[in-house]
C-alpha cells in the first residue's frame, strides 16, 4: 500500500497521465476497432458493388417504356408492365389479408391471451417456428392448398398473396407485439383505473400509440415479400404475361420473376432489362425501408 | 370465323398456353404481335416443359400446349382418357445445337456415336475426359450441362443420340434454364452441352456449335441445314397443340391461333428460330381450315 | 383483547380483530383478513383496515414490503397481474369488490387511481379527461363543463385553459401529475388511491399536490402510500406503517401491517418498535 | 352497487382474436400435412432409408434413384460459408453498433446494414453468378472452378444473412444493462476491454440465437443458390465444385411441372419435408437459446 | 472574504472563493469551480469542495440537483454520457484529472466507484475481483491472495470463501453489493466513490455497508452520495449539500452546492435556510 507521505505530498504516485509507453495497451483496442469498422465496410462495399453492377447493366436500360411496355419478344420493345401491376396487385393484396390478421393475432398474444394456457403457448412457439420457415416451403404449402380446393391455374393473384401472406404473417405478428410491448404499462394502468375495459384500452389507447411501430414493421415484411421469388415460382409464377392483371383471379408475373425471366433468355439486351428491373426493384425496397426508416423515427415515442 | 388480322378489334377473354420453353418464346412473339390485333385479349404463356405443359393440355386446363417434340403415346392415352381432342400444328424449326466452350479448338466436328460416349447413360462415372472420347482430344476433364428432365429438348436429345427417350448419364447439370446451360459452358474450358440453336447465336462470344456427324458428314446448324433437312438428326420441328374445343368455342383463341399461323415468318424470326418451309406452313393453313 | 395463549403484540392482535379498524369513524371501506399473492409468494398477509369517509390514510413503510401490492387490491387492479391473488375480503360500502357478479370495471370506476409517475396519455388535454367518462358510458350533459369542473377541482384550469387542445406530454410533471388526478376525478368515484404521486415531483410541485389532496378530501376519500414520511405527517389522518416480515423457513418476506392509528399517534407515539425505528430514521 | 354490464361486442371481439392467433397454428399443421400426404407417397416407393443415406440424386432420369446425400452435403457447404461470412462480419458490426457508435451513426448505419436482408434474393443470385464466380473467381482470381460454386453462392448468402446475425446479436448486447458496462468502465477497463469480456459474454446465448437464426436462414435461402450454385446434384466436396442445394432442387423442379399424384410430385415434397423438419429443429435451439438469455440478468 | 457589493449568502461566497474546502485538513481531491452540462444543460453549478484523505464525504439533497453528476466527474465516468461536459477543475493530488494527457482509463482506476444498485458481472465471484486487476494490466503476484485480500476487506471473504467459483448472481443483494466494493478495492484505488450504495438494501445489509465504510475509510478516502440524511450522519465526516435552482429566466433546474461543512454542523447547526428546511423534512 501506498504510504500517507506519498499522498499528502500532493503528487500521485503514478502520473496520471498513462504510466505506461504509449503503443503498449493502445494497439489492441485500436486493431479491434479497426477490425469492427471492417466488418461494416466489407458489408458496405458489397453492397455498393452490388448496385453499380446493375447500374452499369441496366442504367441505360432504365426508363419509361420499363414502365409502360409490355413484355415482348424483342428486348428492343420490351417493358415490365404487367410485372409491376403483379407486384403491386400481390403485395396490395398480401396487406390487405395479413396487416388486420397478424395485428390481431398479436393483440390477442399480447393483451389478452393468458399465457399459461398450452393453447396460447403452442401459439407463440408456432409464430416463432414460422418466422424461420423457409420461404419455399410456404411455396409448396400454396400449391397443396391451391390443388386441394381444385384451382387449376395456380398463377393467380390470390394464390401468390396467399403463399406470401402466409410467409410475412408471422414477421407482422412479431413486429406488432414488439410495438404494442414498447406501449408502457402505465398507459394501460391509467385507461384501466378509469373504469375502461381492456378492449378500450386496446382499441383506444394501445393500437394508436403502436400504430408507428405496426407500420414500421409492416412495410418492411411487405418489402421481404416484395423481393420474394421462390413461393411464387412454385406456383407457376414464371410465365409470360402480356396483359395488365385486373382482379384477384387474374394472372399475373412479378417484378423478381421477371428478372429470373430475362436473365434466363439468350439475348444480352435482355440481361439488360433485368438488371434494369433490379434496379427498379432495389430503389421499391429503398424507398419502402426509408418510410419505415422515418416512421420509426419520427413516430417512434421515446417513453 | 375467318384469319383477318382487322378482325380481332373487338375480341377478348384469355387465351393460356403452357409447355416447351423452348417454345415459349415462339408463341410469347405471337402473343406480342397479336396485342396489336386484338388489345383486350390476355395471353399468357407458361414454361413448364413440353411434358409438363401436355399434362396440363391432357387435363383442360389449357388452350395450347408448346412442344418441342411429338406427343409420346402416353400422353395421347391422357388425352383421349380425359376426352381431350387436339390438332397438332408445326410452327417453327430448330436446330438442337451441341456446344462447347470457345476455347475448346480440338472438337469441332462430333459423331452420333461420340455424342453417345459421352452422354449415354453407360459413361456415368466413367467417361470423364475429352480423351475417352478421342484420342487425338487432350485429357481436359468434361463438364456436362443441358435441358432439364421436364424438358421436350431433354426427351428428343436423349431419343436421337442414346437411342430411347430419358437414358442418359446422370452426373450432367439439368437446367430447365437454358440461359444457365450458356453461362455452364462459357464457364468452363472442358464444357459440352446442348441447347436450341437461339442461344448459340446470341451468344457467340459465350459458346461455339459444333458440327454433327449424323452418317453424312460434318454439318453446323443454322437455317439453311435445319429447312434442308441435312442437319441431322438434331434438326428438328416445333409444335404447338390446338386444343379443338377450345379453337371452336373461343373466339379469342380461334384469333390468336390464325394470326399465329399466318404470322408464323415474323414471330420465327423475332423468337431467333427458323420460319416454315412453305410446304410446312400450307400444311399447317389446312390443319386449321379443317377445324374452322 | 388479546388470548392468553398468543404471543403476538397487543396491537397486531387488535389490528387482527379489527378492533383499530372499528375506531374509524365512518369506514368508507374495510379490508378484514387481507392476504395478496402473487403466484406461491405471499406479498402481503393478514391486513385488517378502514378508511373513514372524507379522511386522507396514509400507508407507510420501507421498500418492498407490499403497499402498492396492498393499494392494487383496494380497486382490483390487481386482477390486471398474472398470477396475483387476493384472499380475504375488501368491503366497499360493505359490499365485497371480489363477491361474486362483481364487475371490477366499475370498481374501478367507484374507486380511482392516481400513479407514482404521471401518466397522461399522449392525448390533448381535453382528451385526457374526456377519456374516462366516455369509455364508461357516462351521461354526461356536456362535456365541456365536466373537463372544466375536473380541472378546477385538481386546481390546474387556470393553467391549461387555454390549450386544452395541446398535448398532455407537453406539460411540466407536476402538471401532469395534476392531470391524471383531474383525469381520476371526472368519472366521478367516491375513492382515490394514490401510489407516491409525489415522488417524481420536485418539492414546489409536490407542496401543490399536497394541498390540493387536502382540498379534495372535502368531497373524496383518499388512500395514499408514500414513502416521505413527513409528507404522511404533513397530509394524513391516519397512518398504517407496514413492514417485511422474513419467514423463518423460507427465507420468504411477507409484508404485515406493525400499526394502524391516527398519524399523531404513530409518529409521536408508536406502540411498536419496528414504527419507532423505521418514524427516528433508523432504516429504510 | 358493482353490477356488470353486459358487453356482448367484447366478447365477439376477443373469439374473433382469438381465431386470428389460430391461424399461425393452422398454418403450420396445413405445412405438415401439405408436406407429410405427398411425403408418405413418395416413400411408399422410396424407402426412408435409401432417401436418407443414399449417395446418389437423379430423381427424374430413366435410371432414377432418389439418395439426398448430395443435396444435403451442397446445403451444408452453401451454409457452413455462409455462416463464416456473417458470424465474424455479423458480430463485428453488432459490437461496433452496440458498443462503438453513438446514436446519431447507429440511426445511418443500421439502416444500410439492414438494406442488405432487403435485396432481392434473385438480384443476389446473378450477383453471385455474373459478378463473384464470373468476374472476381474466374476471371481475376483465376481459381480453378465452372461456371457455379458453391463459394460464390455462399459468400453472397453470408452477406446476406449479415444483418439477422447482426440485428439480434445487437438486441442481445443492447439489452446487457449499462451497469455493467459502468462496472466495467468503473474499474479502468477500456471499451474492447468491456465489449469482450463483459458485454459479449452477458448476451451470449442471444448471440448464438442470432447465430442459429442465421443457421435456417441460410439453409431455407433459395433463389441464390439456385442460380449460383450450380445444378448438378453430386456430393460436394470442395467449395469451388458446383453442387445443388435441396431448395435448389425444389426450384430447379418447379420450373418444370409435375403432375400431382406422381413421383416427381412427391419427390418435391418429401425434399420439402426434410427442409422443413431441419429448420424446425434448429429453430428450437434458437428459441430455447433465446429463452435463457431472457433469464440471463 | 466576502466582498461588500456582492448579495449573496455569506457560505455560498465562502464557497465559491474555496476557502471552506480550504478548511478540509489533508486533501487528496479538490473541485474547483466545477460545473457540469448535459450538452446545453447545465446540470450542476460552481462547486467548490475538497476531500479529505481518509475521510467520508457525504453529497446530500433532494432528487434531481445534481449529486450523482457531480460524483460521476470525478472519475470521469462522464465521459461515457454523450454530450455531458465538465468545466472547471478537478484535481486529484494536484493534478487536473480532465488536463491534457491525461488517461481517463488511468483516472478510473485511481479513483474507484460503486453503484446504486449492485452490478457484479454474471461470472463467478473470483472472476469478478479479478477482472480488474487483469484488464488494467497490473502486476499481480498471486491473484487468489488479491482476491483474497479484496473479499476479506469488504467483509465478504468468510461468507463467500467456499463458493468463489460460483456464479455472483447467486448471492444476495447485500452480499453482491459488497463483492461490488470488494472489486472496486481490488485495483488499489486511493479514492471510492459510491451513489447510493444502499438505496436498494434492506436495513440490515445497509448496517453491514455501512459498518464496512468505517472499516474501508482508514486506506481510503470515500464519497457518498445518499439520499438517506440519516445515513449520512451516521457515517459521514463531512456532508455538503445541493439543491436545484430554478432559473427565472429560463426556468431551467440547475443544481448547486448550497452549504458544505462538517456532519455536525450541517445537521446541527445549518447557516442556509433551505439546508435546514431539508434537514428538518419540509420537502423532498
Ligand atoms: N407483479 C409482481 N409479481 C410478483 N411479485 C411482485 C409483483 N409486484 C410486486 N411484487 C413483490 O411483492 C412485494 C411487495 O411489492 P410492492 O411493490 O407492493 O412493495 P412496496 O411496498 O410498494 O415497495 P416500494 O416502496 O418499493 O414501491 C415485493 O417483494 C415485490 O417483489
Ligand atoms: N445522462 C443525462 N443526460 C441528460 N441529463 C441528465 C443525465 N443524467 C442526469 N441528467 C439531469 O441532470 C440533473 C441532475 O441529475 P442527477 O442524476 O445528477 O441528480 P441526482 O441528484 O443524482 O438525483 P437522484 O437523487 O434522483 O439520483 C437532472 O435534471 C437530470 O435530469
Ligand atoms: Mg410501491
Ligand atoms: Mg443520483
Ligand atoms: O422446354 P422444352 O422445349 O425443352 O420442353
Amino acid at each position: 500500500m501506498r504510504s500517507l507521505q506519498d499522498s499528502l505530498a500532493g503528487a500521485p504516485t503514478m502520473p496520471l497521465k498513462t504510466g505506461r509507453a504509449p503503443g503498449e495497451r493502445r494497439a489492441a483496442p485500436l486493431v479491434f476497432l479497426i477490425l469492427l469498422w471492417l466488418s461494416l465496410a466489407v458489408a458496405v462495399i458489397f453492397l455498393i458493388t452490388l448496385i453499380v453492377n446493375i447500374v452499369l447493366e441496366g442504367g441505360s436500360r432504365f426508363g419509361l417504356p420499363l414502365f409502360t411496355e409490355y413484355p415482348s419478344s424483342s428486348p428492343d420493345r420490351a417493358g415490365a408492365r404487367p410485372a409491376i401491376l403483379g407486384s403491386m396487385w400481390v403485395i396490395g393484396t398480401t396487406a390487405v389479408l395479413t396487416i388486420p390478421l397478424g395485428v390481431a393475432a398479436a393483440v390477442h398474444l399480447e393483451e389478452f391471451a393468458d399465457r399459461k394456457h398450452w393453447f396460447n403457448r403452442v401459439i407463440e412457439l408456432n409464430v416463432q417456428n414460422l418466422a424461420a420457415v423457409p420461404s419455399i416451403v410456404y411455396g409448396l404449402l400454396a400449391l397443396a392448398f391451391l390443388t386441394l380446393v381444385g384451382v387449376r391455374d395456380k398463377n393467380i393473384v390470390i394464390g401468390g398473396a396467399l403463399a406470401l401472406s402466409l410467409l410475412i404473417l408471422p414477421v407482422i405478428i412479431i413486429a406488432t407485439r414488439e410495438a404494442i410491448r414498447a406501449v408502457p404499462a402505465e398507459i394501460r394502468d391509467g385507461s384501466l383505473a378509469l373504469g375502461a375495459t381492456k378492449w378500450q384500452t386496446t382499441w383506444r389507447q394501445v393500437l394508436p400509440a403502436s400504430v408507428p411501430g405496426i407500420a414500421t414493421g409492416s412495410i418492411l415484411a411487405l418489402s421481404r415479400a416484395l423481393g420474394e421469388a421462390a413461393p411464387l415460382l412454385l406456383l407457376g409464377a414464371l410465365v409470360f404475361v402480356s396483359f395488365d392483371p385486373n382482379g384477384l383471379l387474374s394472372g399475373f408475373t412479378t417484378l423478381p420473376i421477371q428478372i429470373f425471366n430475362w436473365t434466363g433468355r439468350p439475348q444480352e439486351g435482355f440481361h439488360e432489362l433485368a438488371a434494369a428491373a433490379s434496379l427498379l426493384l432495389l430503389g421499391l425496397l429503398l424507398v419502402m425501408n426509408g418510410l419505415a426508416i422515418f416512421i420509426r423515427n419520427r413516430y417512434q415515442k421515446r417513453w | 370465323a375467318g384469319e383477318g388480322s382487322t378482325e380481332g378489334g373487338g375480341i377478348s377473354g384469355s387465351v393460356v398456353a403452357d409447355g416447351s420453353s423452348t417454345v415459349a418464346p415462339l408463341t410469347e412473339a405471337a402473343a406480342d404481335f397479336f396485342r396489336d390485333e386484338a388489345p383486350d385479349v390476355n395471353v399468357t404463356v407458361a414454361t413448364s416443359g413440353t411434358g409438363g405443359g401436355f399434362a396440363k393440355f391432357c387435363a383442360d386446363e389449357t388452350d395450347i400446349s408448346n412442344a418441342s417434340r411429338p406427343i409420346k403415346d402416353e400422353e395421347i392415352a391422357l388425352c383421349e382418357d380425359a376426352g381431350i381432342e387436339y390438332t397438332e400444328i408445326v410452327i417453327a424449326n430448330d436446330g438442337l445445337s451441341v456446344v462447347v466452350n470457345p476455347e475448346n479448338d480440338f472438337a469441332q466436328c462430333l459423331t452420333v456415336e461420340q455424342l453417345n460416349t459421352i452422354w449415354g447413360p453407360d459413361a456415368e462415372g466413367t467417361v470423364t475426359s475429352w480423351n475417352q472420347v478421342d484420342s487425338s482430344f487432350p485429357d481436359l476433364p468434361l463438364a456436362l450441362f443441358g435441358a432439364g428432365t421436364d424438358s421436350g429438348t431433354f426427351d428428343y436429345f436423349t431419343d436421337a443420340i442414346n437411342g430411347e427417350e430419358g437414358a442418359i448419364r446422370t452426373d450432367y447439370s439439368p437446367s430447365e434454364d437454358d440461359n444457365i446451360t450458356v453461362q455452364g459452358v462459357s464457364g468452363d474450358e472442358g464444357a459440352i452441352g446442348f441447347l436450341g440453336l437461339s442461344y448459340v447465336e446470341e451468344n457467340p462470344d459465350a459458346m461455339k456449335a459444333v458440327e454433327v456427324d449424323g452418317g453424312a458428314g460434318c454439318v453446323a446448324p443454322s437455317a439453311e441445314t435445319v429447312q434442308d433437312g441435312t442437319y441431322t438428326p438434331l434438326g428438328r420441328p416445333l409444335f404447338i397443340y390446338v386444343n379443338n374445343a377450345s379453337y371452336a368455342e373461343k373466339p379469342q383463341v380461334k384469333a390468336f391461333v390464325d394470326f399465329y399461323v399466318e404470322s408464323e415468318a415474323e414471330v420465327a424470326e423475332a423468337a431467333l428460330f427458323i420460319g416454315l418451309t412453305e410446304e410446312q406452313k400450307a400444311t399447317a393453313q389446312d390443319e386449321l381450315a379443317t377445324l374452322g | 383483547m388479546a388470548t392468553a395463549h398468543d404471543d403476538a403484540p397487543m396491537h397486531l392482535q387488535a389490528a387482527r380483530n379489527g378492533s383499530v379498524a372499528d375506531h374509524v369513524a365512518r369506514p368508507i371501506m374495510r379490508v378484514e383478513n387481507v392476504d395478496v399473492y402473487y403466484g406461491d409468494f405471499r406479498a402481503v398477509t393478514d391486513v385488517n383496515l378502514a378508511f373513514g369517509l372524507n379522511e386522507i390514510t396514509a400507508l407507510i413503510g420501507p421498500s418492498g414490503c407490499g403497499k402498492s401490492t396492498l393499494l392494487r387490491s383496494l380497486n382490483r387492479m390487481n386482477d390486471l397481474i398474472e398470477g396475483a391473488r387476493v384472499e380475504g375480503e375488501i368491503l366497499f360500502h360493505g359490499e365485497n369488490i371480489y363477491g361474486k357478479g362483481v364487475d371490477p370495471i366499475e370498481v374501478r370506476r367507484r374507486i380511482g387511481m392516481v400513479f407514482q409517475k404521471p401518466n397522461p396519455f399522449p392525448k390533448s388535454i381535453y382528451d385526457n379527461i374526456a377519456y374516462g367518462p366516455r369509455v364508461t358510458g357516462m351521461k354526461v350533459e356536456s362535456m365541456d363543463d365536466l373537463v372544466e369542473e375536473s380541472l378546477t377541482r385538481a386546481a390546474l384550469w387556470d393553467e391549461v385553459k387555454d390549450k386544452l387542445k395541446q398535448s398532455a406530454i407537453g406539460l411540466s410533471g407536476g402538471q401532469q401529475q395534476r392531470l391524471c388526478i383531474a383525469r381520476a376525478i371526472s368519472v366521478r368515484p367516491d375513492v382515490i388511491l394514490m401510489d407516491e404521486p409525489c415522488a417524481s415531483l420536485d418539492p414546489i410541485a409536490t407542496m401543490r399536490i399536497e394541498d390540493l389532496m387536502q382540498e379534495l378530501r372535502k368531497q373524496y376519500t383518499i388512500v395514499i402510500v408514500t414513502h416521505n414520511m413527513q409528507q404522511a405527517a404533513r397530509v394524513a389522518d391516519r397512518t398504517a406503517f407496514f413492514t417485511a416480515q422474513v419467514s423463518e423457513g423460507s427465507g420468504a418476506r411477507t409484508g404485515v401491517l406493525v400499526e394502524y392509528g391516527t398519524t399523531t399517534q404513530i409518529f409521536e407515539d408508536p406502540t411498536d418498535q419496528r414504527t419507532e425505528d423505521y418514524i427516528s430514521g433508523r432504516f429504510g | 352497487m358493482f353490477a356488470g354490464r353486459a358487453r356482448p361486442g367484447e366478447a365477439v371481439i376477443k373469439l374473433a382474436l382469438r381465431l386470428a392467433a389460430a391461424v399461425a397454428m393452422l398454418t403450420t399443421i396445413g405445412i405438415v400435412i401439405a408436406l407429410l400426404v405427398p411425403a408418405i407417397g413418395f416413400f411408399r416407393e422410396v424407402p426412408v432409408f435409401d432417401f436418407l443415406f443414399g449417395d446418389r440424386w437423379a430423381p427424374r432420369f430413366a435410371d432414377a434413384s432418389f439418395g439426398v446425400i448430395p443435396l444435403v452435403t451442397a446445403t451444408l457447404w452453401t451454409t457452413a460459408i455462409a455462416l463464416v461470412v456473417a458470424v465474424p462480419l455479423g458480430l463485428g458490426a453488432a459490437i461496433l453498433l452496440s458498443e462503438y457508435a453513438r446514436p446519431g451513426l447507429r440511426k445511418v448505419l443500421k439502416p444500410i446494414l439492414e438494406l442488405l436482408a432487403g435485396v432481392p434474393t434473385v438480384v443476389y443470385g446473378l450477383f453471385a453468378l455474373q459478378f463473384i464466380q464470373a468476374t472476381v473467381f474466374r476471371e481475376w482470381l483465376r481459381l480453378d472452378t465452372g461456371a457455379f460454386s458453391v463459394l460464390a453462392a455462399g459468400l453472397v448468402m453470408g452477406i446476406m444473412i449479415i444483418p439477422t446475425v447482426a440485428s439480434i446479436s445487437e438486441d442481445a448486447m443492447s439489452a446487457v444493462p449499462m451497469a455493467l458496462r459502468q462496472g466495467s468502465f468503473a474499474l479502468g477497463a477500456n471499451r474492447m476491454q468491456t465489449s469482450l469480456r463483459v458485454v459479449f459474454p452477458a448476451a451470449l446465448s442471444g448471440i448464438m440465437a442470432a447465430i442459429v437464426l442465421g443457421i435456417s436462414r441460410a439453409v431455407g435461402e433459395t433463389m441464390i443458390v439456385a442460380i449460383a450454385a450450380g445444378n448438378q446434384a453430386r456430393i460436394v466436396s470442395g467449395p469451388l465444385e458446383q453442387g445443388q442445394t435441396m431448395t435448389g432442387f425444389i426450384a430447379n423442379a418447379a420450373l418444370g411441372d409435375s403432375r400431382v399424384g406422381s413421383l416427381e410430385y412427391d419427390t418435391l415434397y418429401a425434399v420439402g419435408l426434410l427442409l422443413f423438419a431441419i429448420t424446425l429443429i434448429v429453430n428450437f435451439i434458437s428459441i430455447r437459446l433465446v429463452r435463457r438469455f431472457r433469464q440471463a440478468y
